[in-house]
């Protein structure tokens, strides 16, 4: 009954959807065929591909958009992160994961050293790829994704290994007011919040792009401790 | 004095009295006292000014206007009459109880908002000084607990669901006047082409019949007032259900008017005819309700009903006499039914609480003066010549004679008849036969207590015998909203309204006594026997009480009372226990499994889409 | 000047702020998120007066509006980001001391988290920041339903979690749809250039955004998280999420459907909604038993009533509804908390264990009764002036099917009136149970009775006193309804 | 036929969140319903990437070697998905938190029998 109720509602969703793409073009593939990339190319980011390495000098236009035109949205995000690791710390308040500490199975050698081998290698690609956010694919998100997961392996690797919790708190706190500042020092400097107020440099230059990588570096930071916390969150107890 | 500070006085009087209340409670009662009285005062100075001032300009984009007339005079002379005697009588009767700066705060703010709706010059200031009154009401029928409290929840439902439909019908007015002034109002649905539609009346009517329990809106009052503390029952049935009248009298001749309100309704079927029968039924269904009923606050309840409904048959009527009569009745029955109220209040004050009519009796030995103040009450519910209720029911006979509704007249007639009835199982009940052996003790009722009963006889008595003297505001008033003014002399009517003086009323009564008199004095005198030799035939009497009257109409409740149960209240109640049963199915929509409240989310897209495509969006 | 970025921006790094403070001092910790709200309504309030007369543009890094994000600080954002302020300061203040158990760090962050994010949703003008400040606001208030970590928590926060996931989702296809369509993300610039599109694809991404909002804002067949989440939730908790959350998703809906899309077709359906939403809630809100639950169902009722007034679309309908959004954020912000400290009183949320409350707790219960009344609409409370202008609204608009409607509405007050009168009986008419556990950490602190009884000042002040917020209803109104001045003063020119 | 070949990326999103949906209303079992709405993030988030989309357009990164030869595609939408997918993320740690603590109050995962609260 649910199951013939449900297909019936989404029957009339997948026509609801067969009906926006029937019609008017769509998406900006179809705004190029209709020749309405209109408004002075403001439209479906024409502008930011055009102008955005002469405003910014960052090659990675996207980094440009995420953290300097929509800087505002990538804020937000953060926060939403942030708030997935304390949440996830409220709910599991007091908890202890599965069995003890005592009662798993000690990890091989070759195991807890091949991840103490590692995990500097991932940490080193890992900031790598947020600091060189703004020239090319990559940035603060992908890089404290990469950080993380070299914590996961230590946890996963060496069991008895205990992550400091406070460090990791106070590099989430301190990461997340920096980006804070960074922006409100534009709002100081020069009247707009998120300006990018430093010189921004040569392009495809690692001194480029002004607050840019900056910011992407705190956004690393931050994303790799939050995620690491979430890790440790799930396995251990949580305080 | 103007009338923004006979408000200020009700309205800071009733805070400070619970702010004195917290210090001393002799200093509050004092206060309280000293208050109501000066609100007489201040309201008795203010007789014959007429004024209208803005007092709140721009509250939420209209002036609030407080006005003093004639017919704001008159009711609020008599509110803060019947509201200054029952705090007076508060004063031994809720001493010791719980609550007690509780009760005097909410009884003062009730009386201090329906002098609030009777001084409104608008419409808007009007209802929110109606809905002060109902929810402090509520509070107070709440206060005794108990049974108490379903009646109080039963008042204010209904209550709300009487302002719902104001609200809708004054903002009616709002949206197509632009004002809510009442004068200026008035101006404008006068000189509107077009009628008065149906509906706005209809609404307004739906507000004040709750409040005035008409049939068939009337299912809340017996349980209220029968379970309201008692002097706050008086207060209730002596003039917060006036409000419902003052309401109507103030919406259909005092904003609508006379030419206008003639043609409201269907051509065949006018509302204020309907309303006249309304009147009627409301007096004849009531009256023997009452008298089955065998608590005494239930009974004077019903009673207040039938009242009620004398007084909606003389509005409905439209004609000078009839509403001269309509509040002349108002004032007399806020007057008498809160002596009555009063009187039983004392009897259960001194009894512990005992209403059951069946359990009391021969309290005239030891409550004297309470019986002779009922006595009065009691005859000029009835209206028995020299008191006051007489002339406004011959005033309501008279117009309806007159007018040619021989029905009508009959109801009210009947409805005299039910009254005597009722009036005499009351009085006999509780002050006559023999007395339970447990209120053998019994003192009378403190002076406080009796001194509020003194005042209401007497001015039954004095209004009684000059009509007069109430007459002339009257008179005035009616003039003021339309009608031809009533002209009276101390005494009674010129020949132009017919002949009523009740000087020859006094010298024929003075003569009958003469009469009697003499023949006492000739007859044997009745010599003083003890009881046992009639009931006992000499051996020793019995310990219980066996003088006495239990189910004092019984043949008539076995003849009629499968009928004069009261449908109405079942129905509703029957209703309200369906829509329960539909609350409680509505409920289950909500089912606890998550995947169904998905299916919701997606049956609403759906919903959408589909509304869409099938063009209806 | 004075930026109302920083509205958000402060209160953010405070909020990261935060836990450093906690590793000095942990009682410092609990004042955060006061001093965070206090902050903004100090801002909030001195930027008001500014904002009546034109919207504040606030540009992101330095761009004109449709290139980056941008916030509009319009009259009705800054009217209900003061309200978010203002709530949010009481409630922080009366958790100083309620929040006992649990992770206490964590609560003190996500609050004042929940609060940026919905400050943030009444202030962007970017309809992608939309989304990220409503996720803001959701995921936070999924955490804080389940903060306890309780059975009934952790269910209640479960189920919003994924009714709240699976809007959001659809609010997202919605705003894929609209800027497949027109390229932009801007608020502004849509609504100026949304007009020249034909066919279904705006009705259909208009009833995307409808179905996603319409789960946080409780429109009636998307709310059946309201009731477990508000009654499970910690009451500091339930106090914002009734009085403020819920508001935001609402705002959402109005902003979209007015200035986005200009659809005024749509209105009359969601007047329907409304006046259905009202009914449902204030009936299942009849039968309850417990006191947080009923609380939670009529707050579903009067969401109803105030969408109801929204789709008027008409200058004293929306007044009406910002009027209403008003009071009843107040009320049942009162209510809930009041309720709190009750509950750790009795260890029951039965509404018959509230029997002589009214003694036991005097101020607490007088507190709730003035707030009762005041979502009942009696006067001379708040809730008095916000539903007599939305039935002015209703007659003006002088259409039988707007009057029939709200005939039908009032039904829903006359219910909400049965119950609520009911409780105040229990509270002050009912005996007390005698052998009563006297329990000394029921008693309610100092701070918990000033935010109380400041929200009861203010329901009875502003009752009494209505043009003090009557002054920025109009301008919020045509905030809303005038599209072509939004445009104007986002766009320029 | 042509709808579709033009579409198609379009009709694969959708089917996405389609199948998603349908997981999160009929599957009984809490974590299945949470992968559920994972599908419809990822097919939102791909339906997000694919309005950018342009035939034969590059990443929007300028390097020395390419310096504007082609046409790139368009940004925003890459950015968008950037902050949907740690949204997505978010939500998706903090369900699988609550399933813990759900599973560890009532042992079980089954949605039919977790309706503590209900009416």
């Amino acid at each position: 009954m649910r199951k013939q109720i449900s297909l019936l509602l989404l029957l009339i969703v997948a026509a609801g959807f067969a009906l926006c793409l029937a019609g008017a073009p769509f998406g900006a593939e179809g705004a190029r065929e209709s020749r309405r990339l209109v408004k002075d190319n403001v439209n479906y980011g024409r502008r930011y591909v055009s102008k955005g390495l002469d405003e910014n000098r960052c090659a990675n236009i996207v980094t440009s958009v995420v953290l300097n035109y929509r800087g505002f949205d990538t804020l937000g995000e953060v926060t939403i992160l942030f708030i997935a690791a304390l949440g996830l710390g409220a709910v599991l308040y007091g908890r202890r994961a599965g069995a003890s500490p005592d009662e798993a199975q000690r990890p091989s050698l070759i195991l807890s050293t091949g991840c103490r081998l590692l995990f500097p290698l991932i940490m080193l690609v890992g900031i790598y790829i947020f600091i060189h956010g703004h020239l090319s694919p990559g940035g603060g998100f992908q890089g404290g994704a990469v950080i993380a997961s070299g914590f996961l392996l230590i946890c996963l690797g060496c069991r008895k290994k205990k992550l400091n919790s406070v460090a990791l708190g106070a590099a989430e706190s301190l990461s997340g007011l920096a980006f804070v500042l960074l922006a409100l020092i534009g709002l100081a400097v020069g009247g707009s919040f998120l300006l990018n107020f430093l010189p921004t440099g040569k392009v495809y230059a690692l001194f480029s792009g002004g607050i840019i990588p900056l910011i992407y570096i705190a956004i690393g930071v931050k994303v790799g401790s939050e995620l690491s916390g979430i890790i440790d969150n799930l396995s251990g107890e949580v305080r | 004095m103007s009338a923004q500070g006979i408000l200020i006085t009700a309205f800071a009087g009733a805070g400070l009295s619970y702010a004195l209340g917290l210090t001393s409670a002799r200093l509050r009662e004092v206060f309280a006292i000293v208050v109501s009285v000066l609100l007489v005062c201040l309201i008795a100075i203010t007789h014959g000014q007429g004024a209208e001032h803005v007092y709140y300009p721009d509250f939420l984009g209209l002036d609030l206007v407080l006005r003093m007339d004639a017919l704001a005079w008159f009711f609020a002379i008599t509110v803060s009459m019947v509201g200054c005697l029952s705090v007076i009588f508060s004063l031994h009767y809720v001493r010791g109880k719980e609550k007690e700066n509780f009760y005097y705060f909410a009884l003062l703010l009730v009386n201090a908002a329906m002098l609030g709706i009777v001084l409104s010059g608008d419409l808007l200031s009007f209802f929110i000084f109606w809905e002060i009154m109902s929810w402090a009401a509520f509070l107070l029928i709440s206060y005794k607990r108990g049974r108490a409290l379903d009646a109080g929840l039963k008042y204010v439902i209904m209550s709300i669901l009487g302002s719902c439909a104001m609200l809708l019908a004054l903002l009616y007015l709002y949206a197509n006047y632009n004002t809510l002034v009442i004068s200026d109002l008035a101006q404008q649905i006068r000189s509107a082409a077009g009628g008065f539609p149906l509906w706005v009346m209809l609404a307004f009517a739906l507000g004040f019949g709750i409040k005035c329990a008409l049939i068939p809106l009337h299912t809340w009052l017996p349980d209220a007032h029968s379970e309201a503390p008692s002097p706050f029952s008086a207060v209730l049935s002596g003039i917060l259900i006036k409000m419902g009248i003052y309401g109507f009298i103030l919406v259909m001749y005092g904003v609508v008017g006379l030419k206008l309100l003639l043609e409201v309704g269907a051509p065949w079927l006018h509302f204020h005819t309907v309303l006249c029968w309304l009147g009627a039924i409301t007096i004849l269904i009531p009256t023997f309700i009452a008298l089955l009923q065998d608590d005494a606050k239930r009974l004077l309840a019903w009673s207040s009903i039938g009242q009620i409904g004398y007084i909606m048959l003389a509005i409905g009527v439209a004609t000078s006499l009839g509403l001269a009569g309509a509040l002349f009745h108002t004032l007399n029955h806020a007057v008498f039914k809160a002596l009555l109220f009063l009187a039983v209040g004392a009897v259960e004050y001194k009894t512990g609480g005992v209403r059951d009519l069946n359990r009391l009796g021969g309290l005239i030995r030891r409550m004297p003066v309470t019986f002779a103040c009922a006595l009065i009450g009691g005859l000029g519910l009835i209206g028995v010549p020299l008191t006051s209720g007489f002339v406004s029911k011959w005033l309501i006979y008279k117009t309806l004679i007159t007018e040619g509704h021989p029905f009508l007249a009959l109801a009210a007639l009947v409805g005299t008849w039910g009254a005597i009835l009722y009036v005499y199982k009351l009085l006999h009940n509780m002050f006559l036969g023999q007395l339970p052996e447990k209120y053998a003790n019994l003192e009378a009722a403190p002076f406080s207590m009796q001194l509020p009963l003194m005042i209401c006889g007497f001015i039954i008595v004095l209004f009684g015998i000059l009509p007069g003297i109430p007459l002339s505001v009257i008179g005035g008033i009616v003039g003021t909203l339309g009608f031809e003014p009533v002209t009276a002399t101390l005494t009674g009517f010129g020949p132009q309204i017919g002949p009523l003086n009740t000087l020859n009323l006094c010298a024929a009564f003075a003569g009958v006594l003469l009469v009697i008199v003499a023949f006492r004095g000739i007859a044997a005198r009745p010599k003083p026997v003890s009881q046992d030799d009639s009931y006992a035939a000499g051996a020793a009497a019995p310990a219980g009480k066996y003088h006495h009257t239990v189910r004092f109409y019984d043949p008539l409740e076995r003849m009629t009372g499968g009928y004069l149960r009261d449908w109405v209240d079942q129905f509703y109640l029957s209703a309200a226990g369906k829509a329960k049963g539909v609350f409680n199915g509505v409920r289950r929509i909500y089912t606890g499994d998550v995947r169904t409240y998905v299916m919701y989310i997606v049956a609403l897209l759906t919903f959408l889409i589909f509304a869409h495509t099938a063009g209806w969006l | 000047m004075v930026s109302p970025i920083l509205l958000i921006a402060v209160p953010l790094a405070l909020a990261f702020l935060t836990p450093m403070v906690g590793l000095a001092s942990k009682s410092a910790r609990r004042y955060m998120p006061a001093i965070a709200m206090l902050f903004n309504f100090i801002v909030a309030m001195s930027l008001l007066p500014k904002a009546l007369e034109a919207p504040i543009i606030v540009r992101t890094a330095g761009w004109a509006p449709p290139l980056s994000i941008h916030l509009v600080a319009g009259p009705l954002g800054l009217l209900l980001s003061s309200l978010v302020a203002l709530i949010g300061l009481l409630v922080a203040i009366y958790g100083i001391d309620y929040i006992r158990e649990g992770a206490r760090a964590r609560y003190d962050v996500l609050y004042t988290l929940l609060l940026v994010g919905a400050t943030g949703v009444v202030l962007t003008g970017d309809l992608f920041n939309l989304f990220v400040f409503f996720e803001v606001l959701c995921i936070s208030s999924y955490a804080l339903v389940a903060y306890r970590g309780d059975s009934a928590g952790v269910e209640a926060g479960m189920k919003y979690l994924i009714q709240g996931a699976i809007g959001s989702s659809l609010v997202l296809i919605g705003i894929g749809l609209l800027y497949g369509t027109v390229g932009t993300l801007s608020m502004a610039d849509i609504a100026s250039s949304v007009g020249s599109v034909a066919g279904s694809r705006l009705f259909i991404s208009l009833a995307f955004m409808i179905a996603g909002f319409g789960v946080e804002a409780a429109i009636f067949p998307l709310n059946a998280w309201l009731p477990d989440a508000h009654s499970s939730a910690p009451s500091s908790i339930s106090a914002v999420l009734s009085g403020v959350a819920i508001k935001a998703g609402l705002y959402a809906i109005a902003r979209v459907v007015y200035t986005v899309y200009g659809a005024s077709s749509i209105l009359p359906f969601l007047a329907v909604l409304g006046v259905v939403t009202l009914l449902v809630g204030e009936m299942c809100a009849f039968a309850q038993e417990d006191i947080k639950r009923l609380l939670a169902f009529s707050s579903i009722g009067q969401m109803g009533l105030i969408l109801f007034a929204l789709a008027l679309s008409s200058a004293t309908g929306i007044s009406g509804a910002v009027f209403l959004i008003i009071s009843h954020g107040l009320a049942k912000a009162l209510l809930f908390l009041a309720t709190g400290y009750m509950i750790y009183r009795t260890g029951s949320r039965d509404i018959s264990s509230l029997a002589g409350m009214g003694k036991r707790m005097p101020i607490m219960s007088l507190c709730f009764t003035v707030g009762a009344f005041s979502l009942m609409g009696l006067p001379p409370f708040v809730g008095f002036a916000s539903k007599f202008t939305i039935v002015r609204a209703v007659l003006g608009t002088g259409s039988t099917f707007f009057i029939t409607l709200l005939a039908i509405g009032l039904i829903g007050t006359v219910i909400e009136g049965a119950y609520f009168l009911r409780i105040v009986q229990w509270l002050y008419f009912k005996p007390a149970p005698e052998a009563m556990p006297e329990q000394t950490e029921g008693r309610a602190p100092l701070t918990a009775l000033v935010p109380v009884g400041l929200l009861a000042v203010l329901i009875v002040t502003i009752g009494l006193l209505p043009g003090i917020v009557g002054r920025a209803l109009g301008p919020a109104a045509d905030d809303l309804l005038d599209r072509a001045a939004y445009i104007q003063h986002v766009m320029g020119d | 036929m042509n709808f579709l070949t033009s579409y198609i990326h379009y009709v694969g999103c959708f089917a996405l969140v389609l199948i998603g949906l349908y997981v999160a209303l009929v599957k009984s079992n809490l974590i299945k319903v949470i992968i559920g709405i994972n599908l419809i993030d990822t097919g939102v988030n791909l339906f997000l990437v694919a309005t950018g989309y342009l035939g034969g357009g590059t990443a929007p990164i300028f390097s020395k070697a390419a310096e504007q030869s082609q046409e790139m595609v368009d940004p925003v939408p890459q950015a968008l998905v950037l902050t949907a997918i740690v949204i997505g993320v978010s939500v998706l740690a903090l369900a699988l938190a609550l399933a813990i603590k759900v599973y560890d109050h009532n042992g079980t995962l089954d949605l039919r029998k977790l309706k503590g609260l209900k009416w």
